[in-house]
């Protein structure tokens, strides 16, 4: 697979996700977040970081970058996209994604590993996780506390949006392992298109053994492996 | 003219700045209170006819200076 | 606007001496006008001119095989790491900033050592921090606390630097007088190395980032006095505020910048802003600079040169442009939408010309504004408390009631407890680098391709890998009972902890955070600490590669305890070298290496150490002793094995001794939120007789360390220790849910679970 | 009643996020746009005497919830 990772002004977590690609031996490059179109990518990353210095709100500037609209319509035609962090942030302030995310309920940045339980397995991004086998990845963020209204977060569930919840290591979903107060823990959504995924932990810091945790391969490779399928399908 | 903007969190959203503060101000001694809310304030120095301004500011809340999934907004122009 | 006439309390108000001021008369030839004296008055501050420390700072060892660039030469030091690589690395107090604005304060902090090191060519890849503060019983010094973490966190975070080590003391003498001190460690290639001279006559300077304001103003100045309210209030007009988001667009630039060789010179605008800047370039340059302030962004309405000259508005960078190249350089900066401005040229005159409007506002000879600030020997004589200090008898300490409660003070105790509440606030896992994150004796950091200025694009670049551990380490406590002791036990107390993750020490960068110069018993204090510093860095052979030095650390009550923070860095070569504290697999052989007692004189451990403060209450006696030889060829013999991989866990005894010490391997490995994997422990120190439980247990003789290893490497280990005549002691087994610790005569039990707790969340609760 | 509490950043100081906000509109097309300040607002609900909250509602401005180093604060009742 080819992923563009848009590089904003403020974006510090853009190379993590490069090499995280690179690293399940696919290729990644940083898209300037001046250009106008995704060229000839598989799949987008929104990285990590303070797009715009995150001022007003977590990923508001950003959002009307040029290359955000050239992103919408690579979204609107089907294109892979994955937000992370602050991706995440700046896909739900498009409006790409339902909800928004406000302020870590301790009030404090958050900088810790937690484990991740794979809700919605129908998905690009989810396709390849085993069977409840959790994910143990790095956060790091300060308004990663995942918000919606009851109707918008009664679609979501009913459309079965939910990708990650932050768990125990027991895998329950529980008070202690939420942590920034998301609504029923979620730690990652996606669209009803299931095409674009947003989410507030940093699997492409966990993609190596030496850093950690190797853990979050398994998200980057979900979505390589639904590309490839889709290629042969379309050969056949 | 100038545009002063407020941007208050819509009642459903959790606010825990807000509990932060009340709880701070009961901590203080503080009687009395039953209720705060913390939100964003925005000064916009900004020329041009009042109805154009007023459309301009208007738009840019709900486009950009506040979200309206979280957040309600209202501004004068003096 | 007309400048105020140049009046003798005027020059006082200045910091500068009468003496001084007939100096600066006969380097211009006339009387200083206001903006020159203002700019004498920074550039002369010890701050920037180390006036009063220069003569002792020369005691440091400062060259190896390994030093590229020395200390003092250029804005950090650089060090060879091998392959082509080097490391730039320095430390910068931002004490009394945080004392007027804990969250901007020490955010600047933080911004302005990062600046330092990009400004040297290398990316910067990794920070860390010492703090020190009053007892958290106090409600200001919890503030200070929150509002300084919450600073750092914010600005490291949001720049995108890993902030991966940093330690946290607790003691009255810094009430009111917190001190930050800030690091900040970059790579590059040996080809990339940037200098700070203003090279090349007639070369355009330009100056890039946001417009200045009166922030700041002479904080240099501000630096170099004691912190009274009134200087406080002085600074609360104009508190600095720091933009990581512009700093990162600034960084990002610069090494853009600097991949061409359009650059001749590049400076950041730290302390005494453009003043230093430019004077410091043209010095270096052996040149001289035409400045002109109408071209200067301005943020403020109508500011004086003056104003100009001294604004430390954050976030600015100098650069002497090769000429003819200023179009590609403009494009760069545009390329990030930074605000630039062109606003002199490089001359041959050797002197700082000033104008604004054309007329000239200050003209004075670079080098001698640099170079030839005045130099003190300060008075010396031995501070009257140490006689006290030595009268204080170890014999007179009772023993213990109830040791269970002791450890488990201890581990409460804020100085010691776990750091988790100030560094999960940090980003440390950022740019993916970090192999041992806070929590562990060093904090671990892979070098690879996107380590490096420029690197990172092609994914074919082959950069052989390379991990760097780092530390920084200072107990006040032992440095003021005994300045020299204490400044050899800063040293070795951070390359002890190098050697425990498996890292040979390639330098050092340190921070000297005092009192008043002017007090003799302060500067003797100074003096034996540099001394102290000076043998150790010597010995384990870790030049001293830059740092910094902030004096005047005292409050209406008096000086800080003396803390000469050491930072020091290290290289390991192999990630299987990589080695944490906790205890790792049930079975394993627990050994100290190091002798347990001092065994000259078995109750020095005792002197300044924690167990006093906490049971006793007591802050005195003789501290431990430290043998330096002894120490390196521990910490050699260590590295050998963990290099046969024979070593599972290696933790250093430091406060609270080997109780506390064997406690931390039990509790300290954290494996994620809410989840932390105990092991516990049966020791057994019988071995060692009849000594003092206290001393023994929570005594803090220094040049011990903990590891853990399978029976098989036990042996082998204990084989090889016996050849080398170093002491080492079979004292138990990991295992269990419990700590048990016997010997003769005694038996105590804790339940790890409980442990954990209390140090745990010592520190949260406290902030509740 | 209630107290609504307006935190800007003293003129003096940077306000990078004014700036931030600024750059965006004018990228957005927003015309005529001189200055831009960004503060918070505080809603406080609290009952007693007029004075007495008016004495209350400032002390806590000056003491926790305004930054006085770098902030200036107004507040109204109703
Ligand atoms: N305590 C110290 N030990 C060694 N070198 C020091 C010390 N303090 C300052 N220096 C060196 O003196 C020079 C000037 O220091 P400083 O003014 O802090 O640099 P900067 O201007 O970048 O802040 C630097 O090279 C610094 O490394
Ligand atoms: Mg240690």
């Amino acid at each position: 697979m080819k992923v563009a990772v848009i590089q904003f002004p403020g974006s510090n977590s853009d190379q993590d996700a490069v090499n995280g690609v690179r690293v399940i031996g696919h290729q990644a490059s940083l898209l300037w977040h001046k250009e106008e179109s995704v060229g000839d990518a598989d799949a987008v990353i929104i990285p990590g970081g303070f797009s715009y210095g995150d001022y007003l709100r977590c990923g508001a500037i950003a959002r009307f970058s040029p290359v955000m609209q050239a992103v919408k319509q690579f979204a609107a035609d089907g294109g892979l996209i994955l937000g992370i962090c602050n991706g995440f942030q700046v896909l739900c302030e498009a409006g790409l994604l339902p909800g928004a995310l406000v302020r870590n309920r301790s009030l404090q940045f958050r900088s810790e590993h937690v484990f991740l339980k794979t809700i919605a397995k129908d998905t690009p991004f989810t396709g390849g996780v085993a069977d409840d086998r959790l994910l143990r990845v790095p956060i790091a963020h300060g308004e990663g506390c995942y918000f919606a209204d009851e109707e918008t977060l009664a679609g979501i569930k009913a459309n079965n949006q939910i990708l990650w919840q932050y768990v125990s290591q027991q895998g329950e979903a529980n008070d202690d392992a939420n942590p920034n107060g998301s609504l029923e823990n979620i730690a990652g959504i996606c669209n009803q298109a299931r095409n674009v995924a947003g989410l507030m932990p940093h699997p492409e810091r966990a993609c190596e053994e030496v850093v950690g945790s190797a853990d979050g391969r398994a998200i980057l490779e979900s979505m390589a492996a639904w590309l490839d399928k889709g290629k042969s399908a379309e050969a056949a | 003219m100038k545009a002063k903007i407020t941007i208050t969190p819509k009642k459903a959203v959790l606010d825990p700045q807000g509990k932060a503060v009340q709880n701070a101000l009961e901590h203080m001694g503080y009687a009395g209170v039953s209720g705060v809310h913390v939100g964003r304030y925005l000064e916009i120095e900004i020329d041009g006819e009042r109805e154009a301004v007023e459309k301009q500011i208007d738009e840019a809340c709900h486009k950009l200076l506040s979200n309206p999934v979280i957040e309600e907004y209202r501004f004068e122009l003096e | 606007m007309s400048d105020p006439a140049i009046t003798p309390e005027l020059i006082e108000q200045h910091g500068i001496t009468p003496d001084e001021f007939e100096q600066i008369k006969v380097i211009l030839g006339r009387e200083p006008n206001y903006t020159e004296l203002g700019i004498f008055s920074v550039m002369w501050s010890e701050h920037c001119s180390y006036k009063n420390t220069r003569k002792l700072l020369k005691g440091f060892p400062t060259k190896s095989a390994k030093v590229l660039v020395p200390a003092g030469e250029e804005n950090a030091g650089v060090i060879d790491i091998g392959d082509g690589l080097a490391v730039a690395f320095k430390i910068e107090s931002h004490n009394h900033p945080s004392a007027v604005e804990p969250f901007q304060g020490a955010a600047t902090g933080v911004g302005g050592i990062i600046r330092d090191i990009f400004t040297m060519g290398a990316r910067p890849v990794a920070a860390i921090n010492s703090l020190r503060f009053g007892s958290l019983e106090s409600a200001e010094v919890r503030r200070l606390f929150r509002g300084v973490v919450a600073g750092i966190s914010h600005y490291g975070n949001c720049f995108g630097i890993p902030t991966i080590a940093g330690e946290v003391y607790f003691d009255k003498s810094y009430e009111g007088n917190p001190l930050v001190n800030a690091f900040a460690l970059g790579v590059l290639r040996h080809d990339q190395i940037a200098r700070g001279a203003a090279k090349g006559v007639g070369n355009p300077v330009f100056y890039v980032g946001p417009a200045t304001g009166r922030d700041g103003l002479a904080g240099a100045a501000f630096a170099s006095q004691d912190l009274t309210e009134e200087s406080a209030d002085q600074q609360r007009g104009a508190v600095q505020v720091g933009d990581p988001f512009m700093e990162k667009l600034c960084m990002e630039a610069c090494l853009e910048l600097l991949a061409t060789d359009a650059v001749a010179g590049i400076q950041d605008m730290g302390a005494a802003g453009l003043t230093c800047s430019t004077c410091e370039t043209a010095a270096r340059g052996g040149t001289g600079i035409e400045l002109k302030l109408d071209k200067v962004p301005q943020r403020a309405a109508n500011m004086t040169p003056y104003e100009l000259m001294l604004s430390e508005s954050q976030e600015r960078m100098l650069i002497i442009v090769q000429k003819g190249r200023e179009e590609e350089v403009q494009r760069i900066f545009d390329k990030w939408d930074l605000p630039w401005a062109e606003v002199g040229v490089v001359t041959d005159t050797g002197r700082m010309v000033v104008t604004n409007h054309g007329k000239v506002v200050a003209d004075m000879p670079a080098a001698k504004l640099a170079d030839d600030a005045p130099l003190y020997d300060r008075e010396a004589k031995e501070p009257a408390y140490l006689a006290d200090v030595r009268a204080f008898k170890l014999e007179q300490v009772p023993e213990m009631e109830a040791p269970e409660e002791v450890l488990e003070n201890l581990l409460a105790w804020p100085t010691i407890a776990s750091k988790n509440w100030v560094y999960r606030q940090y980003d440390h896992t950022v740019r993916n680098g970090t192999a041992v994150f806070p929590g562990s004796d060093a904090a671990v950091l892979r070098v690879k391709a996107d380590s490096i200025p420029g690197g990172g694009v092609d994914a074919n670049e082959q950069v052989p890998e390379k991990y760097l551990a780092m530390s920084c380490d200072c107990n006040g406590t032992y440095v003021y009972l005994d300045p020299y002791e204490g400044g050899k036990i800063a040293v070795a107390e951070a390359a002890r902890n190098l050697a425990c993750s498996g890292a040979e020490p390639l330098g050092t960068t340190d921070n000297l955070n005092f009192g008043n110069p002017h007090n003799p018993e302060l500067f003797w204090q100074l003096k034996e600490a540099v001394r102290g510093l000076a043998e150790g860095c010597t010995v384990f052979n870790a030049p001293v590669t830059g740092g910094n030095v902030s004096l005047y650390n005292q409050n209406p009550n008096g000086a800080i305890d003396p803390t000469p923070t050491v930072a020091m860095v290290g290289l390991i070569e192999k990630p299987e070298d990589i080695t944490t504290q906790w205890f790792k697999d049930e079975g394993d052989v627990i050994l100290l290496l190091g002798a347990a007692i001092d065994t000259e004189d078995p109750l020095l451990g005792l002197g300044g150490s924690a167990y006093l403060q906490t049971a006793h209450q007591l802050k005195t006696g003789t501290p431990p002793r430290c043998d330096l030889s002894k120490e390196k060829q521990i910490h050699t013999t260590l590295r050998g094995f963990i290099q046969t991989g024979c070593v599972k866990s290696a933790h250093d005894c430091s406060e609270g001794g080997l109780a506390v010490a064997l406690a931390e391997c039990c509790i300290s490995n954290h494996v994620g939120r809410e989840t932390d994997s105990l092991l516990g422990a049966e020791v057994d120190l019988g071995e060692f007789g009849n000594a003092r439980v206290d001393v023994l247990l929570f005594g803090e003789t220094q040049g011990r360390i903990v590891l853990t290893a399978s029976e098989v490497n036990a042996v082998k280990i204990e084989e090889r220790a016996k050849i080398l005549e170093i002491p080492v002691a079979r004292i138990g087994k990991v295992g269990g849910n419990k700590l048990t610790i016997k010997g003769d005569g005694f038996r105590f039990a804790w339940e790890t679970e409980r442990l954990h707790d209390l140090w745990f969340n010592a520190i949260a609760n406290a902030m509740k």
